[in-house]
């Protein structure tokens, strides 16, 4: 990409998503004690981790994220009483369907951090893009299957 | 899209917090040229866009360009969301088509390569700027503010938060979980640095609560569940039956006086003195009434005895008397739940619990009261020796990894105060033993002056152990505390009658399942969280809960009561304003594409769904919905919809944020 | 039965090696088998540790490496080699680097070791894996009326190893209480004997032996049980040095705690090594002996 | 860049990673030199040689005999309140002064460690009686006799060993050490 400095290595694009409460308070909390991380991640507030529909989660890797991240409050600490399980479950349920589009379920990533884990959020979120980094650019196109090499439907244990 | 938008972008410097980062004239330059497509008519970037002018920047724009939505690129939504949208509200744009990119929280702050940081700042405000399209009109929900309070904790900080609001005409439910208001303040014989007895001062506070007629007093009492929202909480109180009618009761003692059986008193005395199965734990015990304690009254065990009922001159004794749930409503609550003392046991090498002349500060604050089990004689654990040599050590469970981190704030004022105490009235030699003197308050180094000038040994050293491991002459029978003098770099064994543990302060060991009750959070250790550590210190962020005294973090009396006072004031200022604003953040059923499967109702945390089993499809009572969005996410039909996080909305942000990144993408493909 | 791979070290070859011989006798009478390492290599005490680290855990590592293909968790019986082994197998587990480099000097022994060995004091075996009952129900011949002061020493728990006390443990007492002994509440229990010191620092090594015994004589104590070859050997042996030295007139048994459960179990006292030390331990146990 | 290092980085890197807190958040309480059971016999305590550290004064550092007196028994290291692991601390700086052949003169410590590894590095296992006069001879008279008269006992009594022990695989064990160091430097 022309506006880019050549770079040597690979520097993924990751959408995350955090919910209002704790976990964009602690990228918030990261901020204001300029606790540093990777550039990589770009997040969308939702009032609750339990908001997060898996489309959002397929429609980032379909405009080209090479991987998201998900992150609330931790079990017990929702906001909302308990609606981060189902942002848990759902998040198994959306790593089967990964693997069976093909994508390594390795690049979703379920994040708890409270609004005062500023620096976990952080340290976090760093390792996560050296995860990816290592997994390689994803791909996978907007526009369909057909570059894709041919995937070995696996079953998956539930 | 059938009408085009007007889109302004404003980039904020932030001084240089973002400017020295974010390379800002490119990225709104950027923004004029590549997001024209999305909207935007104009970009601009400004040293302060919170300041006056910078708002008055986006007023100009709205009224002389028509703009129909504004990004403002800047700091977190938790800072000045609020700012920006009372901007849009002057100039006659509905606030809440206002969006805010945060681009210093997430980028400025957090990053060091300038171009990664501006790329990123770029995506963000992409981001919001393909949001902002499809934000809606919305108009905040009005609430209106019930006017009583619930004040959760009887200390110090509870009651002059109590006495505050009720003064100004209010209604206050004051609940404390044991038997009498006072907290550990009622414990104390003096109060640094001015030495007031600590009970001349609190017992007129603590009648006043118990008289005020817009204080209702509820003590052996629990919170056992809250709902609702601020305004409108609905808190569920258990009253523990005190076995004692208290419309009848005079207090006149008669009870406890002829109650047979002693148990040993280990909250107010700390297993220092006894009281009755039947008991106040103390003279001055507001309210007067006494309780029984079931699990040491001789009825309740053997079914037998009933003294207290025999001697009683107005029958008030009630066996038979059970648990109370009250439910009441209240507008906003105060938690001032204080503190419970560092366990010393935990630090063997001190010896506390194994070596009888190793005390405790709340134990020596009990020995000193004159009201206490010596009467005000300190005097070792036989009861009766005074001792010749005392040893204070502070820091004991404070400025610790072992323990706690942090530092307990009163140890060292405590331990001043102690070693005067001493001093003064047994004449005994004593040493402190110190890392760091902390007197930061008025009138506090004067304090250690005065302590210095009264010939008290300082060390500076943290001690290593205390032991009976007699060594050298003149140690028999003796403690030996063994530490280092820091300042001679001598390692000492000091030969002490007595050693005192200034034990530090911890959080509740409850806190945080009162902190979930309450729906707010707590730090790692175990405080309560503020909402700003230095602005907002006595609320939190959830609206209509706040917090004071030493449920926040270690504190003093006078740092206590001044917290108290203070979310007071902050509620009184609620109550008048008579309603609260909410965000119209709320999930409703287009009841044409709800197919009535029910799912969303049993996802609902709130129970706010409703099913019509009529027309069989099911829609959102705007009253319990909290705007989660579960549902939303939830409904296979698509057919909730949640104001400010629709799907086309984030769909649309995901889109933005990603706008940068397609030519890479089909440069790699 | 309970099987453990046996790392007996270089001190009970000779030095210690009554504390060997109890050792065998007493497991073997609880129904323990103990399978000595074949071909195991010093620990290095403290002292690799001086030299080159990297040296000190791949010297470890070749004994665990030698303990995992039996399968068995290893017991130590000195404190020392504990504390290296424990530590070494700690850091290989969770440091890759390290078991890399470490892997990489094995291989010239035909050895790897995978981070699949527990390593234990052979007093936990005691402590832990046995319950006071299995203990008790040996013993025919209970210490009653001895006063035992317990010797921990230092390195049996410390550093920190798990989330037991490390200032004030009780299992030592425990074991003793079980054989019918009366252990005293001794402060010095955890202080350190100056075992490591003895040749490079002898005046603090012998201060703190004196120390511990003036201590262990204070508490009224009739004999000191350790766990360890290197305590016992600093707080026996070097008595006549400390007498020497400050003019004192210690002459206080020092025992290995196997050798009082071996007089418990009514093991014959040659058969636990007993007549190989300085100070003669027999006239305090005469009248337990003969109860 | 190596040559930028200060004497408090040398000496943090010389600790294994694992060993937790640099030393520059010591808060100088003296827990350590109150426990230490050696302290009275030290030139500096643990507490002023980590200040020595960190203010940069190596050669007060080397030249004490501090370190060589830590008998590893990690009493401070379970205490301190900062998580600092001393005793670690202690090796490193044995470590750092073997390395650059610098202590203070007539110190046991060095040359005992010297010759304990390599006793090893030679057998396998360790062997008293080759020890003791191959240290003590360098030293002073009254020393070697009173170990002597204590070794001559233990013989007696059938502690010592005549013959060095030796493991069976002697070729590989050094060889495997060989991997790790150049056999030049202690044999």
């Amino acid at each position: 990409m022309s506006d880019k400095p050549e770079t040597k290595q690979f520097e993924p694009t990751i959408i995350g998503f955090t919910c209002n409460w704790c976990s964009y308070r602690a990228a918030d909390m990261a901020g204001t004690a300029r606790m540093k991380y990777a550039p990589n991640v770009r997040l969308i507030r939702l009032m609750c981790s339990g908001r997060l529909d898996p489309m959002f989660v397929f429609k980032a890797f379909a405009g080209g994220a090479d991987a998201v991240l998900i992150s609330g409050c931790h079990p017990g600490d929702c906001h909302y009483i308990n609606q981060n399980y189902k942002a848990m479950r759902r998040f198994q349920l959306m790593k089967r369907v990964l693997a069976q589009l093909g994508i390594e379920p390795a690049r979703l990533k379920l994040l708890w951090a409270s609004a005062a884990e500023g620096a976990i959020f952080a340290s976090e979120i760093t390792k996560f893009v050296e995860e990816v980094r290592a997994l390689g650019p994803l791909n996978f196109n907007a526009t369909g299957f057909e570059n894709q090499p041919k995937v070995e439907h696996k079953e998956v244990p539930a | 899209m059938e009408k085009k938008e007007k889109i302004g972008v404003y980039v904020c410097h932030c001084g240089t917090n973002i400017a020295g980062v974010v390379n800002v004239g490119e990225v709104s330059t950027w923004a004029a040229e590549n997001l024209k497509d999305q909207g935007v008519v104009i970009a601009r970037d400004y040293k302060f866009m919170c300041s006056s002018l910078g708002q008055e920047l986006i007023q100009k724009d709205i009224k002389e360009l028509g703009l129909t939505r504004v990004v403002v690129a800047a700091c977190s939504p938790h800072l000045h969301e609020a700012t920006f949208r009372n901007a849009c509200k002057g100039a006659d744009l509905n606030p809440y088509l206002c969006e805010l990119v945060s681009i210093r929280e997430q980028s400025s702050w957090v990053h060091t390569d300038k171009v990664a940081a501006t790329e990123k700042a770029k995506a963000l405000i992409s981001g919001g700027v393909s949001r902002v399209v499809h934000h809606e009109a919305l108009e905040p929900l009005h609430v209106p503010i019930h006017p009583a309070t619930l004040v959760v904790g009887g200390g110090i900080a509870g009651i002059q938060a109590a006495i505050e609001i009720a003064d100004a005409g209010f209604q206050v439910y004051l609940v404390e979980r044991e038997p009498s208001i006072g907290g550990h303040m009622a414990q104390f014989d003096k109060t640094f640095t001015t030495l007031d007895c600590s009970a001349c001062i609190l017992t007129p506070k603590m009648v006043q609560a118990g008289n005020h007629p817009n204080i209702t007093l509820l003590t052996y009492s629990e919170v056992e569940k809250v709902d609702g929202y601020v305004g409108n909480f609905v808190v569920s109180i258990r009253k523990r039956a005190r076995s004692v009618n208290e419309k009848d009761c005079t207090g006149c003692g008669i009870c406890w006086e002829k109650c047979p059986k002693k148990v040993v008193d280990n909250v107010y005395e700390v297993g220092m003195g006894t009281r009755k199965a039947v008991y106040v734990p103390f003279p001055q015990a507001v309210p007067k009434y006494p309780v029984i304690d079931r699990e040491n009254c001789t009825y309740y065990i053997k079914g037998t005895c009933k003294a207290c009922e025999k001697f009683c001159p107005t029958n008030a004794i009630n066996f038979a008397q059970e648990d109370e749930i009250l439910n009441i409503e209240v507008g906003n609550v105060i938690l001032a739940t204080g503190y419970d003392a560092f366990d010393a046991h935990r630090i063997t090498q001190y010896g506390y619990g194994r070596l009888a002349n190793v005390f405790t500060s709340l134990e020596f604050e009990r020995l000193s009261n004159a009201a206490g089990p010596t009467g005000g004689n300190i005097v070792m654990r036989d009861g009766k020796t005074t001792p010749k040599v005392v040893g204070i050590v502070h820091c004991v469970g404070s400025r610790d990894k072992n323990y706690n981190e942090y530092c307990s704030a009163i140890c060292c004022m405590q331990s001043l105060k102690f070693a005067h105490l001493v001093h003064e009235r047994t004449g005994a030699e004593v040493y402190n033993f110190y890392i760091d003197i902390r007197t930061p308050a008025k009138g506090y180094e004067e304090f250690y002056h005065r302590l210095l000038e009264e010939g008290t040994h300082f060390v500076r050293g943290k001690v290593a152990e205390i032991s009976d491991a007699v060594r050298l002459p003149g140690e028999e029978g003796k403690l030996i505390i063994q530490v280092e003098d820091t300042l001679t770099g001598n390692q000492l064994r000091v030969p002490v009658d007595m050693a005192i543990l200034s034990a530090g302060l911890e959080p509740r060991a409850d806190a945080k399942e009162v902190a979930k009750k309450f729906g707010i959070s707590c730090s790692a250790d175990g405080w309560l969280i503020e909402r700003h550590p230095k602005l907002d210190p006595v609320s939190t962020v959830t609206e209509g809960i706040y917090i004071a005294g030493c449920v926040q973090g270690p504190k003093d009396i006078p740092a206590s009561v001044v917290q108290g006072a203070a979310a007071a004031a902050r509620i009184l200022g609620k109550i008048q304003q008579k309603e609260v604003l909410l965000e119209p953040v709320r999930a409703s059923v287009n009841q044409d594409q709800c197919s009535g499967c029910r799912i969303c109702n049993n996802v609902c945390p709130f129970n706010a769904i409703l099913f019509h089993e009529d027309t069989m499809v099911s829609e959102v009572n705007p009253a319990l919905c909290q705007g989660c969005g579960t549902c939303v996410a939830a409904c296979p039909a698509g057919a909730i919809s949640g104001t400010g996080f629709s799907n086309l909305q984030i769909l649309s942000q995901i889109d933005g944020l990603l706008m940068l990144n397609i030519p890479r993408k089909e440069a790699v493909v | 039965m309970k099987e453990y791979a046996y790392f007996p070290g270089c001190s009970l070859e000779k030095m210690a090696v009554s504390y060997h011989q109890s050792t065998l006798e007493t497991t073997k009478k609880l129904g323990i088998k103990l399978k000595e390492l074949e071909d195991w290599n010093c620990c290095g005490a403290t002292t690799y540790f001086y030299i080159d680290e990297l040296l000190a855990y791949t010297l470890c590592a070749r004994n665990l490496a030698i303990a995992e293909k039996t399968g068995l968790d290893v017991v130590a019986p000195c404190s020392a080699c504990y504390k290296n082994m424990f530590f070494t197998a700690a850091h290989l587990k969770t440091d890759a680097d390290l078991a890399e480099h470490v892997n990489f000097a094995l291989e010239e022994d035909n050895l790897q070791y995978n981070g699949g060995v527990n390593v234990k004091h052979l007093i936990e075996v005691f402590a832990h894996d046995l319950t006071p009952e299995e203990i008790k129900s040996k013993v025919t011949h209970p210490l009653e009326g001895v006063r035992v002061a317990p010797y921990y020493g230092c390195q049996i728990v410390r550093p920190q190893k798990g989330k037991e006390d490390v200032e004030q443990p009780q299992f030592f007492e425990g074991i003793l209480e079980a054989i019918g002994a009366t252990p005293v509440n001794y402060p010095l229990k955890m202080r350190c004997c100056g075992g490591s010191l003895i040749i490079s620092s002898r005046t603090a090594a012998l201060t703190m032996v004196r120390n511990l015994l003036k201590s262990a004589v204070d508490s009224q104590a009739q004999v000191i049980a350790t766990a360890c070859p290197m305590c016992q050997v600093n707080l026996e042996v070097y008595q006549q040095q400390v007498n020497l030295e400050f003019g004192t007139d210690f002459n206080f048994p020092v025992m290995y705690f196997t050798q009082l459960i071996g007089l418990a179990f009514g093991i014959p006292p040659k058969k636990l090594g007993i007549g190989k030390e300085f100070v003669a331990v027999l006239p305090s146990l005469v009248p337990a002996g003969k109860k | 860049m190596t040559d930028t290092l200060s004497f408090n980085q040398e000496i943090s890197n010389l600790l294994y990673a694992a060993e937790g807190e640099p030393l520059q958040t010591c808060i100088q309480c003296g827990t350590c030199s109150g426990t230490c059971p050696v302290a009275p016999f030290m030139d500096y305590s643990p507490r002023q040689i980590i200040a020595l550290i960190n203010a940069g004064n190596k050669e007060a550092v080397l030249e004490s005999n501090t370190f060589w007196y830590c008998a590893s028994c990690y009493h401070c290291t379970v205490r301190c309140p900062q998580e600092i692991n001393i005793t670690e601390l202690m090796y490193a700086l044995k470590r750092y002064s073997i390395w650059k052949s610098q202590h203070q003169e007539g110190l046991i410590g060095p040359t005992f460690s010297e010759a304990f590894v390599k006793m090893i590095v030679r057998g396998g296992r360790s062997f008293e009686p080759i020890l003791a006069p191959s240290y003590i001879f360098s030293f002073n008279l009254r020393e070697l006799l009173t170990e002597v008269t204590g070794a001559t006992e233990l013989l007696l009594k059938g502690r010592l060993p005549i013959l060095p022990a030796r493991i069976k695989r002697l070729e590989n064990f050094k060889r495997m050490i060989g991997r790790i160091i150049p056999m030049g430097g202690l044999e």
